[in-house]
């Protein structure tokens, strides 16, 4: 540790939103030449700090100190994605390049500096006319982070850059945030992947419900305080708790996944689930492993192949066909399919299973009611709050409510996309719970994820993909992550 | 150095939404939105107002007047706004459906007057369903389909009426009826359609659904509903209440041409504005479309009243909507600070 | 990509019909019908690239049914009191400032423009029937709208030349400076935009005066090309405008719009228009055929969608990070 | 006499595979649509090539179709003026291209006549009067020398309603100087806005001494029939006056609501237009102005406005 001038610091910033407080009397200082990891679970106010050092929003009141008077060599990786869709990469990358006054755009001369932000994010090779609206979510994560470098800024702040990412993808941005440290940056890490801070961070500060409640450098900590710290003392003992992977297999329905493809996706995928099973596929961007469950459930024109629930062929239905057909699903993106915001969290709950709320068409408040409680409470949500929209939920809340849809249609195969992306240790350990016990009621659940931790706490199986094709098959009590990770990133063990 | 605050309009969280005090007044606020509940005390507001005020505002005659006025253009509106619920912004083609149906009740008037009122409302249903197929099966803009629909429609009955005026060879007084001599008949068709149409809205599946595609059509479809047939309903419900519009119009003097209704589509639109239901769907209700419509005529009633101009009439009419839409504005914005 | 598709098939249908009525109507090349043809475009032309500026950035503009009418008023009576240019310029600037309350009580009290622009239309057609105060409104001089008129090169007039330069302009700004940038992704996403330092406030201001100039201009030009303003709602243009905006490939949902593809959309509306009453067909046949041709671009919308995005993601494969 | 078609020159060999332009403004109004059918079969029988142009009542769009037409060079052009005023630069340009314009129906607003080589049609301020006229017959029919009356009006500024009322006042403050307008509300030649002016009027004056009603327009006046309906008025109770005698004032003169129109026959009114233009045509001397002599209609001579209105 040379470098140990303040880059950014923050001081005694309060905020609330309405009533609510979210920040109270935060002061943190940022030094350069170092990566700070800003921890604290789900709503605990680390987004709005550094939306309010960003100048997105404003404090309430205290203030933010950098070593230029108007912040502007503060950049910042949003974590809702602010990419924009309709614009192509090179236009996302360059309105980070703009000056604040208008005039016409330097295209030949932005060229060189936006490639090489691109390439140092790991998207080296993409075609920069392409609409970001195109590409899969990961790289977009990706686009994000390149916007972030392209500004060339002292302080770099990146909320929950990984979130949406494969390790391999994930090796690459802590390279990327690695040297730009080495540079004599500052850099603000916000993340929920525990297992990172410790191999990336100089220092920690964690939050927990918008105070600071432990700052110092890594080293004073461990996995068990930093919990504790997130947690309080209250929480500590639900989240090491180790699931039991044994489950009742009588009279359990199966999901035949045969040969299945789509072009420039994925090719010849067979692989079976049977109810009461967690089977993961896993596998990097680009993979096809989150193609896959989306074919499954009705959102790919399949090209050949079979998916089969007992004897039943599904690969043809649409999503309201495979629903039907008992396949539920839960989407990747919270915000855009997985919620809607400005409803309630009943009637989040209760649209996919109208008729069973209702009485020849007609809605019955108390049965809507009374499911949107049963499901609250299997997913651990708490029940009291099931009449706020769920736009004002936390994140990891909004995730719990997705999920939560797909339960009450009491499927026969619960297909997931990255369950967890962004949810914090705590909540992250009730969707894992929530997900053993259904499978044990016989459903077969398929979830694609990126994160191997992950599929240690939740999966049965593991299928790895690598470019479009399954590499192989195994039982996650069988096999160690060095061989998972091999596979999807080489293709063979 | 210490920050000064951004505009407000820049605040980003998805998590905007009320703290837990107005979480009781949110949920209230959910059947009807916040823009619409605003307007519709704005509207009480301002009813109570012109019946201090104006004179000869608040006599039985002109009040039943005032119903009159706005009873078919209501009825269009209500059904526009199904249209906008679902997501699909608006019709264009509610004028022209208001026409044929007039014509179409004139030339089945013969046969009796309820069987032609079936028949228009029959022709608002098909014409709207084959746009709906369009709109909602083949996701076609609903803007240009409803454009289109329309340019289809006037051309053909162009051509089969030879822009004559058609005279009904019966007799449609029964739709001119007082009910218990207070009570006009269109009028309470009016508040009949509104009442329904509210009410499937808020209590039936049907208007779950239609609202949920609305509000997130991705996660309705991953929640597996399909939202082209509900799209359908919409443009069917639309056509069918501008047929039924058509219908009373031209029962009111047994005669049916291309002109009549010509300002209906665009006074719908502005009733489901002006009424706070928002254009980017799943928000509002249909009642807040009848109140809008009511708003409208309230004011082009009274200004009258008061003796004013056309022209003055018009800017101040002008005016009042922006300010009710301001105030809209500014009361859903201090509650949740984010754009839209 | 798609979206340039659309621009594309706009131009092939405006070609098309071109050809068409070249081919079938002897009169129709005829230098004054061509000249005929360039004037009705310039004014649809100018109406719509305003109307798309603000359609991309997400909004909307009805009050240009309102303002259109109301600047030939202005135009017409603020000419007969001082001269054409006053007259003119005192039109649009009315009708700038029609634009700047729309796009500032849009941005600041974040409202749905719709909304917004229902008021102003009610507001700017009472303003027209006020100035028109139950009179005739006539430029007793209207030798200087033919003047404005008289046929440059043949094809083009003094009118339909300043609309065409100002339509070439608008849009190079819209491809190539940050301004027009900017617009497209506050139509993309407010709020994103927003975090990307865009201020929307100036954005929704540029796109509405814009809107409102240009309807202004054409509203101005054409009273005192006809010498005469009539108040009332002009309906008409509005809808031309958004059928032109929306066969070129501007989106309702905001985001997208080439202007070559707008500039598109109103050439085939003039084309198909003046084709048709050149050769006198009736009124039903005009609908029909109008009917026809936007059923047919709602028809290959879809089909075209779901090939550009295969395309698509086949670029996107091909592009795929060197890591993998 | 209501009918003024006399015989004339028709298939003279002369004019035969002449080409003539109709602009006018509407297929979808009935008056309008039945003007241009007689038109187009009166040059079917001439043998005169007539095309037939269409604005939609745009005067924006029909300027450019004067353009368009000027291009073509037809033989001469009929003209129903969008808007009276709009029309004038494009008459100078007609004008300067020498092409012959009999215009119809609408008469521009300019007394610069040389613009034109024939008009025929109506003249606004004579329908007014004849209007007047039957009013005060019908008021005075029933005793009634004193009261007030409303009027509903066409589209503010358009010289068709401002120069409507201005006989219909003219008259009334001539022969009957007790009776007063209360009142007018435009309803912009529309049925429905018809309804909702006058019922704004009766409300305003109807607690007076309201005796009558003036709408500028039969359509009109059928709104403001129905209006009149809906605040408890009986047919006969008010003196309803309308004017053109278009269908609904044929039905509702039949039926007792409405007591006088004042017939304006699309008939009448193309076949003067195309008299005019057989001339022309011909190359004979043509009137420059020709107004159809306005006739009041009541139930006594309801059969002279039958043909008007296809019955
Ligand atoms: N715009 C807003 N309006 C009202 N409340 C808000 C707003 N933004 C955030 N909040 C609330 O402030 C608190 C802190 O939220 P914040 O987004 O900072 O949490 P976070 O630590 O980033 O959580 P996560 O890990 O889920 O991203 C939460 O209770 C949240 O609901
Ligand atoms: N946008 C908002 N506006 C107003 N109040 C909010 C908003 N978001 C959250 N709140 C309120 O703030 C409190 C804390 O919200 P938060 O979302 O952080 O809950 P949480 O239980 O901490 O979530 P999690 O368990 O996911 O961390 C709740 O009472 C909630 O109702
Ligand atoms: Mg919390
Ligand atoms: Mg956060």
């Amino acid at each position: 540790m040379t470098a140990t001038a303040t880059l950014l610091s923050v001081e005694g910033v309060n905020k609330s939103f309405g009533g609510a407080r979210a920040l109270t009397d935060v002061s943190i200082q940022f030094l350069k030449g170092e990566v700070h990891a800003l921890l604290g679970e789900n709503g605990a106010g680390k987004s709005t700090l550094v939306k309010i050092i960003a100048q997105v929003i404003s404090a309430d009141s205290g203030r933010v100190v950098g070593s230029k008077a108007d912040l502007s060599d503060v950049a910042m990786v949003f974590q809702e994605l602010s990419v924009i869709p309709d614009l192509s990469v090179r236009e996302n990358v360059a309105l980070s390049l703009r000056k604040a006054r208008n005039g016409v755009i330097p295209k030949k001369a932005q060229e060189s500096r936006i490639r090489e932000a691109l390439t140092s994010a790991g998207l080296g090779g993409i075609d920069l006319d392409v609409p970001v609206e195109a590409l899969p979510l990961a790289q977009r994560q990706l686009l994000e982070i390149a916007r972030g470098l392209a500004s060339n800024a002292e302080t770099l702040i990146l909320d929950e850059p990984t979130a949406t990412l494969s390790d391999v993808e994930i090796r690459r941005v802590h390279d990327v945030v690695r040297s730009l440290a080495a540079e004599g940056r500052a850099i603000v890490y916000i993340t929920h992947r525990l297992a990172e801070v410790f191999e990336l961070s100089n220092r920690i500060t964690v939050m927990r419900a918008g105070k600071v409640v432990a700052n110092g450098p890594t080293s004073d900590f461990d996995m068990a305080s930093l919990v504790t710290h997130m947690l309080g003392a209250e929480h500590r003992a639900g989240v090491v708790e180790i699931f039991d992977n044994t489950f009742d297999p009588g009279g359990a329905r199966t999901l035949r996944v045969k040969a299945l493809s789509v072009a420039n996706k994925f090719n010849d995928v067979s692989f079976e689930v049977c109810g009461g099973e967690v089977t993961a596929l896993f596998g990097q961007i680009g993979s096809g492993a989150d193609e896959v469950v989306r074919a499954i459930v009705g959102y790919s024109n399949l090209d050949s192949g079979s998916v089969r629930l007992d004897e039943h062929e599904i690969s043809g239905l649409s999503r309201h066909g495979s629903q039907k057909a008992g396949v539920s699903y839960v989407s990747a993106d919270r915000v855009i399919e997985g919620v809607f915001l400005t409803a309630s969290v009943v009637r989040n709950l209760t649209s996919g299973v109208l008729p069973s709320v209702s009485r020849g068409g007609v809605l019955t408040n108390a049965k809507e009611i009374a499911l949107a409680k049963s499901v609250a409470s299997r997913v651990t949500f708490d029940e009291s709050r099931v009449r706020q929209p769920v736009g004002s939920l936390s994140g990891g809340n909004q995730q719990k409510i997705a999920i939560g849809r797909a339960l009450a249609t009491n499927p026969a195969v619960l297909v997931l996309n990255e369950p967890t992306r962004g949810v914090d240790i705590g909540a992250r350990s009730g969707i894992y719970r929530a997900l053993r016990k259904l499978a044990s009621r016989n459903v077969a659940v398929v979830v694609y994820s990126s994160d191997v931790v992950e599929l240690r706490e939740l999966a049965d199986n593991v299928i790895t993909m690598f470019r479009g094709k399954t590499v192989s098959e195994h039982r996650v009590t069988s096999v160690t992550d060095a061989q998972l990770v091999s596979e999807i990133l080489n293709g063979t063990a | 150095m210490t920050r000064t605050s951004p505009a407000p309009a820049v605040l980003t969280d998805v998590n905007a939404g009320a703290t837990t005090g107005r979480t009781r007044i949110r949920a209230l606020g959910e059947w009807a939105g916040d823009a619409s509940v605003i307007i519709a005390v704005t509207t009480v507001v301002l009813f109570l107002i012109a019946c201090l005020v104006v004179p000869e505002f608040a006599t039985a005659d002109n009040l039943r007047a005032l119903l009159l006025s706005i009873a078919l253009v209501g009825i269009a509106a209500v059904g526009m706004s199904v249209i906008t619920i679902v997501g699909r912004l608006f019709s264009l083609s509610v004028s022209a459906t208001v026409a044929v149906s007039t014509i179409i009740f004139a030339g089945a008037l013969g046969l009796g007057p309820w069987f032609a009122l079936v028949i228009a409302v029959a022709f608002g249903a098909v014409a709207g369903a084959v746009q709906g197929v369009l709109a909602g099966r083949l996701k076609a803009d609903p803007i240009v389909t409803t454009i289109a629909g329309a340019a289809v429609m006037i051309g053909i009955a162009q051509i089969f009426s030879e822009g004559r005026t058609v005279a009904g060879a019966g007799d449609a007084s029964v739709f001119a009826i007082n009910i218990a001599g207070v009570l006009p008949m269109q009028v309470l068709i009016f508040l009949l359609v509104t009442g329904v149409a509210w009410w499937i809205h808020r209590f039936t599946v049907l208007g779950r659904k239609i609202t949920l595609v609305g509000l997130n059509e991705r996660a309705a479809e991953v929640s597996g509903l399909r939202s082209w047939p509900l799209v359908i309903v919409a443009f069917v419900a639309s056509g069918a209440l501008a047929g039924l519009a058509g219908a009373l119009l031209a029962s009111e003097s047994g005669q049916g041409n291309l002109q009549l209704g010509a300002t209906f589509g665009f006074d719908a639109i502005t009733a489901v504005v002006v009424g706070g239901i928002s254009v980017k769907g799943g928000m509002g209700n249909p009642l807040n479309a009848a109140v809008g419509a009511f708003l409208v005529g309230l004011l082009s009633n009274a200004l009258v009243l008061v003796g004013l101009t056309y022209e003055t009439q018009l800017i101040v009419k002008g005016v009042l909507v922006l300010f009710a839409i301001i105030i809209t504005g500014v009361a859903s914005q201090a509650k949740n600070g984010a754009r839209r | 990509m798609y979206w340039r598709l659309r621009t594309y098939i706009a131009w092939a249908l405006a070609i098309s019909a071109f050809l068409v009525f070249a081919v079938s109507d002897s009169k129709f090349l005829n230098a004054g019908n061509l000249y005929a043809l360039v004037q009705s475009f310039a004014v649809i032309g100018i109406v719509s690239i305003g109307l798309m500026l603000v359609m991309v950035a997400g909004e909307f503009d009805l009050s240009v049914a309102g303002t259109v009418p109301l600047a030939g008023l202005v135009a017409v009576r603020v000419s007969e009191a001082s001269t054409v240019f006053v007259g003119v310029l005192a039109a649009v600037v009315v009708c700038g400032a029609v634009g700047f309350i729309n796009g500032f009580v849009t941005a600041r009290f974040a409202l749905p423009s719709l909304a917004v622009t229902v008021g102003t239309l009610v507001l700017t057609t009472g303003l027209g029937f006020a100035i028109a105060g139950g009179q005739i409104v006539t430029l007793s001089d209207y030798e200087a709208g033919i003047a404005l008129d008289s046929p440059i090169a043949e094809l083009f007039s003094f009118r339909s030349l300043l609309q065409i330069i100002l339509i070439a302009v608008v849009g190079l700004l819209f491809a190539k400076t940050w301004i027009g940038l900017g617009i497209r992704a506050v139509g993309s996403d407010p709020n994103r935009a927003a975090t990307a330092g865009i201020s929307i406030m100036r954005t929704m201001l540029t796109v509405f005066i814009v809107s409102g100039l240009f309807a202004g201009i054409a509203g101005a030009m054409q009273g005192v090309s006809l010498a005469a303003g009539v108040p009332g709602d002009d309906q008409a243009i509005l809808l031309q405008a958004v059928t032109a905006a929306i066969i070129g490939g501007t989106a309702l949902s905001g985001g997208r719009g080439s202007t070559l593809g707008v500039v598109a959309g109103a050439l085939l509306l003039t084309i198909v228009s003046n084709g048709l009453s050149l050769q006198g067909t009736s009124t039903a046949v005009i609908q029909l055929l109008n009917g026809g041709i936007l059923v047919l671009v709602v028809l290959v919308n879809q089909p075209l969608q779901t090939a550009s995005k295969r395309l698509l993601d086949r670029t996107i494969l091909k592009g795929k990070p060197a890591t993998v | 006499s209501s009918s003024s078609t006399t015989p004339r020159a028709s298939g003279s060999s002369d004019v035969t595979g002449m080409k003539v332009t109709l602009l006018t403004v509407s297929q979808s109004c009935a008056y309008c649509a039945t003007h241009t059918d007689e038109l187009k079969a009166d040059a079917q029988k001439a043998g005169v090539d007539l095309t037939v142009v269409v604005n939609e009542f745009d005067a924006g769009v029909q300027a450019q179709q004067v353009n368009q037409v000027i291009s073509t060079k037809p033989d001469a052009v009929i003209l129903w003026a969008a808007d009276a005023t709009a029309i004038l630069p494009s008459l100078a340009r007609l004008k300067s291209a020498k092409i012959p314009v009999v215009l119809t129906n609408t008469h521009p607003q300019t007394d610069d006549t040389s613009l034109w080589t024939a008009y025929t049609g109506p003249d606004d301020t004579d329908y007014g009067r004849k209007a007047g006229e039957a009013m005060v017959t019908a008021l005075k029919a029933k005793g009634q020398t004193s009261g007030s009356v409303v009027v509903v009006t066409g589209v503010p500024g358009t010289p068709g309603a401002i120069n409507r009322l201005k006989g219909f006042t003219e008259t009334l403050e001539k022969d009957a100087p007790q009776v007063t307008i209360a009142g007018t509300q435009n309803a912009d030649w529309d049925q429905t806005k018809g309804t909702t002016a006058a019922a704004a009027l009766l409300t305003l004056y109807g607690k007076d001494d309201l005796v009558g009603i003036y709408a500028e327009a039969d359509n009109m006046l059928a709104g403001a029939i129905v209006a009149a309906d809906r605040a408890g008025y009986k047919p006969g109770d008010l003196t309803m006056v309308g004017s053109n005698c278009s269908i609904e004032g044929y039905t509702n003169i039949e039926s007792g609501a409405q007591q006088a129109s004042v017939l304006l026959s699309p008939y009448d009114d193309a076949s003067l237009a195309w008299q005019a233009t057989l001339k022309v045509l011909q190359g004979d001397d043509v009137a420059n102005e020709t107004f159809i002599p306005p006739v009041v209609i009541t139930n006594l001579n309801l059969a002279d406005c039958a043909a008007a209105v296809d019955k």
